[in-house]
């Protein structure tokens, strides 16, 4: 029994792990290279839901174009943000906690738009039109379609983003803004270009997961602010400057959620209830103990600095 | 700039407030103050709960002008976010400026226990629809919960159906609040009073991302109980909720093969818009207890009427607004817009009301007191829920059709 | 249109005590000493919490009465012993109050202590406001699965205000007394701290606490102490939060309390302890006028959609004062000891 | 007064200052030269407490101050200076003078609420920094706020500043950097008159070495970290292995 609740939930790390990777390198990108703690990370998130459920209803529901739509509208959101929010604080040099505050309270204006449409066009706790399939199956566990695409989409989409910033001239920009920002401005980097197209990115990699987290759940205007403190702990695991270290942060946040808690259940009785605690009190314990994360396991590995 | 803004806007509150509304010289108006969340993750059930409570007004003024009668209702609401604090403030905001003595809602038990202590101070009437917490049953307070009976009633309801169903154990996953808890807690002493066997419990956090690591374990949970006899899941959880769960319970391999119960709020057509979900439930045998008694004649106009006014059938519980808030209005018409006398006057009033369900009758704590489910399973088409039987909390009968 | 003044006044001025409480002791701790504390809601339940174990169990103790178990199948019956016990005894009540008070400050107090020795370590300072902001949800899940504190996610009803005796409205004006005495104190505290030696020292701090450390100032102690009196202050508006409400629950208590908090702040002007009163007062002023218009608006025939926009509302108006005025209404003045004063008439009589 | 044998400090496995040993007696003022990298500033944060030592031993008038914190070195008698002025910019020139003060009363949350506990020493604070103000020829100025001032009232600020804490000692690192030729002179013979008047002692990092000369007892020089010499001045500017690293010769 024990063996397959092991694997059983193994198999779900690696899901919302995936996912919370996805979400959390958004968190990355905006902390290192624009030097924002994004709560409102949570709301482009919903907002790629949204477009996801809105899309499966009348549009299509091949996953390719769902995901597709998603990443536009909510790099469109974020891209929008940037300028009219969070670009004049940067211009008249606002403290970190103002931008922390002007950031919730971008999160709070589109997450009561999202309200605001959900109650007009009835769209609360609304599933996204994509059946579930059983595309493996052992004595002991199961593979739905949408491990299938949640597992790879990410792998690939992280590929390509360490392509990107390894490779590329955009990538080595947002490096050098990420490790110093007054030179690379002296150095003739087009900052504000870089700018818009890292945030066009992170809108792009929250609509992701936010339309793949709404395949796997189901779609409501909250459902990014109660998986954010989550990711930022997955952030906070991979030092808020490293990718692969969020990465991996992301696994371990989802392993402890779910391998971790399973066995405290299973083994202790510890009750479900205090799962939600899991993210924050690994929060907790890295920054007292271990600021810096994973980002020592990747030293020789090109991190984005802080 | 922002000053100029924000005197505008400040401005602009200041002549909404100050705006009177219309009304006849000559009609005597009451205020009937519903108090429900419309933000937060409890919003869609504010919602469709007020649309309950206006449509009841709405049939309840052309009654009144039908008639001639110089009294007439209206609706003043007010957002509780979910929250305590937002409750009370809520309810303050509606008594203190309107003058209504009379609050439908709002909507959780821990919602009309923070508006409570302003209610019994100041004369107001809670009126709640829907909380069945244990924590609420208070004696001699001004909270009334009409029509919806204590969980205690739900929690025999269910452990009938099971025992009848031939369920030996229990495998139970409930939501971590004092409707969860104490909704589980009562019908594991009721399961195995009956002669039950073992019941299980897995509680998980409000408000969850996702439930598939609680899957996982109620999963487990169901494989261990199998063994010493035929075992069935209980979901006591939300809608949202359960969506989350069916999402995994469905390609589980443990989970699919047994028989599966849950609380009156899954009883939606929201749970079957998905087809996958919808042939689970129908696979596992899916059975829930729900307001929709036939038997009673209110039924149907109400969905009818409610249908054709707002597009959509009513969501759980809408009825419960609905005939709380009748119950309110006709109090007030026998008592006046007098938060004192009201509280006076509504058990005697609740006693004589039938409403869309079943007929009011309160117990001391000022609780709905007798409880007439329907139970029901998924329709064979999986596009709705059908009725399938009924069970009389004051008798304990339980009667099956099929 | 039938507004009660008077109620709506005494409603929107306790209000507005309560939460001037918690903007005093945010501006102390982050506009004056610079210290990130985004765990207004921990300090704050600190306070609700202590006031459920105390009503339960030291009320009954100190009326002489039998403890009856505040959870499940005795709740009624202490419910009800509550009620007598605050109702007919009215000395117990304010006795049970003030010990409340006190017992509250301290561990709130001693919390913060510990947490600001715990931040020593971080690496940056808005780690601060992370762990302080996880932290409120740490002890807020804990309390909520935990039955033995206040009946888990059941809550505590029936911790009436140490007034309710009194009944009706005059029971309302005095608690509203109460609660703007104990901030007028918090204010005056706050105020004077600010002008003397001490204010001076945290200032510095707030600057550049490396170099007031290179002349001879204890940092850390200074931040404990500010967490101290701070966290001390947060908790004594909780106990006052929860008794107002009278009914403590976890749901109260989340994130969105603290970024409350934080746009009184930003908004009344950082570092000005009158700034942070009329931040205080301008949300408890808005909240009721928005709730007001959106009771009126829909009675006037609008939908419900005014709920939502609030909130947008709210986050507009915080996004504006931030771009256009982030000094906030009232600017911190240039606050010196009277030092100045004299030296600036002996100096201009030469 | 101050002892340093074999101090040395790593920063990410890179050494910055490399067996150090130097003394500095009673009413000396010692100077501190070296190329730019060097280690002299390195040195001055490991002394003043701000940069924890990797190894060797630090004493300060017989106390082990190896291991002490900043505020614990100040209060034993041992101040600094910055190279950048690093004022409180927000605050006016009498309360950055008052701050460094030892054991006010005032500063103690418990008694600060209430003036009649503190008045009458904030008074004689006042008057003293006046004092010290005057002396430096600012004393008009106390009302300013600090970011008002120019560099080199900067500079002299940052020094009298120091003094209202009383030391026996101070450590200034560059004073006179970016200030106008005669008012460097000014400073250094403030300096001169502190350790006249109230027999100070300083250990000086500076780059205006012709100025530096004129004041100073006994030179050590740095090079990557390492002492290099250790001489009166005169015998410095004669040293050939200092004129190569330094002079470039």
């Amino acid at each position: 029994m024990f063996e397959r609740i092991l694997i059983d939930s193994l198999i779900r790390s690696m899901q919302v792990g995936s996912l919370y990777a996805l979400m959390a390198l958004g968190i990355t990108l905006t902390m290192s290279v624009l030097k924002l703690p994004n709560f409102a990370h949570a709301e482009f998130v919903t907002v790629g839901a949204y477009t996801a459920l809105i899309v499966s209803r009348n549009v299509s529901t091949n996953p390719i174009i769902i995901l597709g739509l998603s990443a536009i509208v909510a790099s469109v959101v974020a891209l929008v943000s940037h300028i009219t929010v969070f670009r004049p604080f940067e211009k008249q040099k606002s403290s970190i906690y103002i931008m922390l505050l002007a950031s919730f309270a971008v999160g709070l204006i589109i997450r009561y738009v999202l309200f605001l449409t959900a109650d007009t066009f009835d769209l609360f706790d609304q599933r996204i039109q994509v059946p579930l399939e059983i595309w493996y199956r052992t004595d002991n566990f199961i593979l739905s379609n949408v491990f299938f695409w949640v597992v790879p989409t990410s792998i690939v989409l992280v590929i390509a983003l360490s392509l990107l910033l390894n490779a590329t001239p955009l990538g080595r920009e947002m490096r050098a803004l990420a490790d110093n920002f007054d030179l690379a401005r002296v150095i003739g980097i087009p900052v504000e270009r870089v700018k818009w197209l890292t945030w066009l990115l992170v809108g792009a990699l929250a609509g992701i997961s936010g339309a793949l987290w709404g395949i796997q759940t189901s779609v409501s205007p909250l459902m990014g602010w109660v998986v954010i403190l989550s990711v930022f702990a997955a952030a906070i695991l991979g030092g808020l400057s490293s990718f692969p270290g969020t990465i991996l942060g992301a696994y371990v946040v989802a392993f402890s959620e779910n391998t971790i808690m399973q066995v405290l259940n299973f083994q202790f009785g510890l009750s479900f209830s205090f799962k939600p605690a899991i993210p924050f009190i690994i929060i907790v314990i890295v920054l007292l103990i271990r600021p810096e994360g994973f980002t020592q396991f990747f030293k020789s590995n090109r991190s984005l600095k802080r | 700039m922002a000053k100029r803004l924000s005197l505008l806007i400040s401005l602009l509150l200041l002549i909404m407030i100050a705006l009177p509304v219309q009304g006849q010289d000559d009609v005597e108006t009451y205020v009937l103050g519903v108090a429900q969340p419309f933000t937060g993750p409890l919003g869609s059930f504010g919602t469709d709960f007020t649309r309950g409570i206006e449509l009841a007004v709405m049939q309840m003024n052309a009654e009144l002008e039908a008639s001639g009668v110089n009294i007439r209702f209206e609706v003043a609401s007010a957002d509780t976010e979910g929250t305590p604090d937002g409750a009370a403030r809520a309810v303050q905001t509606i008594v203190q400026t309107t003058g209504a003595e009379v609050i439908v809602g709002p909507l959780t038990t821990s919602e009309v226990l923070g508006a409570k202590q302003f209610a019994d101070e100041n004369g107001v009437v809670i009126v709640a629809p829907a909380s069945s917490g244990i924590p609420g049953a208070i004696p001699g307070d001004n909270i009334f919960r009409v029509m919806y009976p204590p969980d205690n009633f739900a929690a025999l309801a269910f452990a009938e159906i099971a025992r009848s169903r031939g369920y030996e154990n229990i495998a139970i996953l409930h939501v971590d609040d004092p409707f969860g808890n104490g909704l589980a807690e009562r019908f594991t002493i009721d399961f195995q009073a009956a002669g039950g066997g073992e019941v299980t419990t897995i509680a998980y956090s409000p408000e969850p991302p996702d439930l598939s690591g609680e899957a996982t374990a109620l999963s487990a949970d169901v494989a261990q109980l199998s063994g010493s006899g035929n075992t069935a899941v209980f979901c006591i959880c939300f809608l949202a909720d359960a969506q989350k769960l069916l999402q995994v319970a469905q390609i589980d391999p443990i989970l699919t093969t047994v028989e599966w119960m849950g609380v009156e709020n899954l009883v939606s057509p929201d749970l079957l818009a998905d087809a996958g979900h919808a042939q689970f439930l129908q696979s596992v045998n899916f059975i829930s207890v729900s307001f929709t008694d036939t038997a009673t004649p209110l039924t149907s106009p109400f969905i009818e009427s409610f249908t054709a006014e707002y597009g959509d059938p009513p969501g759980p519980f809408t009825n419960y607004a609905f005939d709380a808030a009748n119950i309110a209005m006709l109090t007030m018409l026998a008592a006046g817009n007098d938060g004192d006398a009201v509280t006076g006057m509504l058990p005697f009033v609740a006693n004589h009301y039938i409403g869309t369900s079943v007929q009011a009758y309160l117990d001391d704590n000022g609780d709905q007191a007798i409880a007439f489910y329907g139970i029901f399973r998924v329709a064979d088409d999986a596009s709705s829920f059908i009725e399938i039987g009924t069970y009389n909390g004051s008798t304990g009968l339980l009667e099956m059709n099929e | 249109m039938n507004i009660d003044y008077v109620a709506t006044t005494i409603a929107v001025l306790t209000f507005f005590g309560i939460w001037s409480l918690m903007a005093i002791s945010l501006n102390i701790e982050y506009g004056v000493a610079g210290i990130p504390n985004f765990g207004k809601a921990l300090f704050v339940s600190i306070g609700a919490y202590t006031t459920g174990v105390t009503y339960t169990r030291l009320l009954p103790i100190l009326a002489g009465r039998d403890f009856i178990h505040p959870c499940g199948s005795t709740l009624a019956d202490a419910i009800q012993l509550r009620s007598d016990i605050i109702r007919t005894m009215p000395v117990v009540a304010f006795v049970n109050f003030g010990i409340t008070l006190v017992i509250a400050a301290v561990i709130s107090g001693i919390i913060g202590f510990a947490f600001s020795y715990l931040v020593l370590r971080l690496k940056e300072e808005w780690f601060l406001a992370l762990v302080l902001l996880v932290g409120g949800e740490i002890v807020r899940i804990f309390v909520r699965g935990y039955q033995p504190l206040i009946c888990a996610n059941n809550g505590i009803s029936a911790v009436s205000q140490p007034f309710a005796f009194m009944g009706g409205r005059s029971a309302s004006i005095a608690f509203l007394m109460l609660v703007l005495l104990i901030a007028f104190i918090a204010y005056v505290y706050s105020e004077r701290l600010i002008r003397s030696p001490y204010g001076r020292l945290l200032k510095a701090i707030r600057e550049n606490e490396d170099i007031a450390r290179t002349l001879g100032k204890d940092v850390a102690k200074t931040k404990a102490q500010v967490m101290f009196i701070g966290s001390m202050i947060a908790a004594i508006s909780g106990v006052l939060f929860a008794v107002n409400l009278g009914f403590v629950n976890t749901n109260d208590y989340v994130v969105t309390l603290t970024l409350d908090v934080w746009v009184m702040v930003v908004l009344g002007g950082l570092g000005n302890p009158k700034g942070a009163l009329l931040g205080a007062f301008v949300i408890a002023v808005l909240d009721r006028l928005t709730a007001i218009a959106a009771i009126q608006m829909n009675m006037a025939g609008f939908n419900l959609e005014f709920n939502f926009v609030r909130f947008i509302l709210f986050a507009v108006i915080l996004l504006l004062m931030m771009r256009y005025r982030p000094q906030g209404i009232l600017p911190e003045p240039n606050y010196t000891t009277e030092a100045h004063d004299n030296l600036t008439a002996r100096t201009t009589g030469d | 007064m101050l002892e340093l044998s074999k101090v040395s400090k790593d920063f990410d496995g890179l050494r910055a200052v490399s067996n150090v040993s130097l003394s500095v007696k009673q009413g000396e003022i010692v100077g501190l030269i070296g190329p730019n990298g060097s280690g002299k500033s390195t040195l001055l944060n490991v002394i003043s407490g701000r940069f924890p030592v990797t190894a060797g031993r630090i004493t300060f008038q017989e106390h082990d101050i190896t291991p002490l914190s900043p505020d614990r070195i100040f209060h034993l008698g041992l101040g600094r200076g910055f190279q950048d002025p690093s004022l409180f910019y927000q605050m006016t020139v009498l309360d950055n003078t008052i701050l460094p003060a030892k054991a006010q009363k005032g500063e103690n949350p418990l008694f600060a609420p209430f003036k009649r506990f503190w008045r009458q020493e904030e008074h004689q604070l006042a008057e003293r920094a006046y004092e010290i103000l005057t002396q430096i020829d600012m004393g008009r100025l106390f009302g300013q706020l600090a970011s008002e001032l120019s560099g080199g009232q900067m500079k002299l600020l940052d020094i009298a500043r120091s003094q209202m804490g009383n030391p026996q000692m101070l450590l200034l690192d560059e004073p006179t950097a970016g200030v106008a030729p005669p008012l460097a002179q000014s400073i250094f013979e403030h300096i001169a008159n502190l350790r006249q008047n109230e027999n100070m002692t300083f250990l000086i990092i500076e780059h205006r070495l012709d100025m530096l000369f004129n004041f100073v007892d006994r030179v050590y020089v740095m090079h990557m970290g390492e002492l290099l010499a250790h001489d009166t001045p005169d015998e410095i500017l004669e040293n050939a292995e200092v004129r190569e690293v330094y002079f470039g010769d």
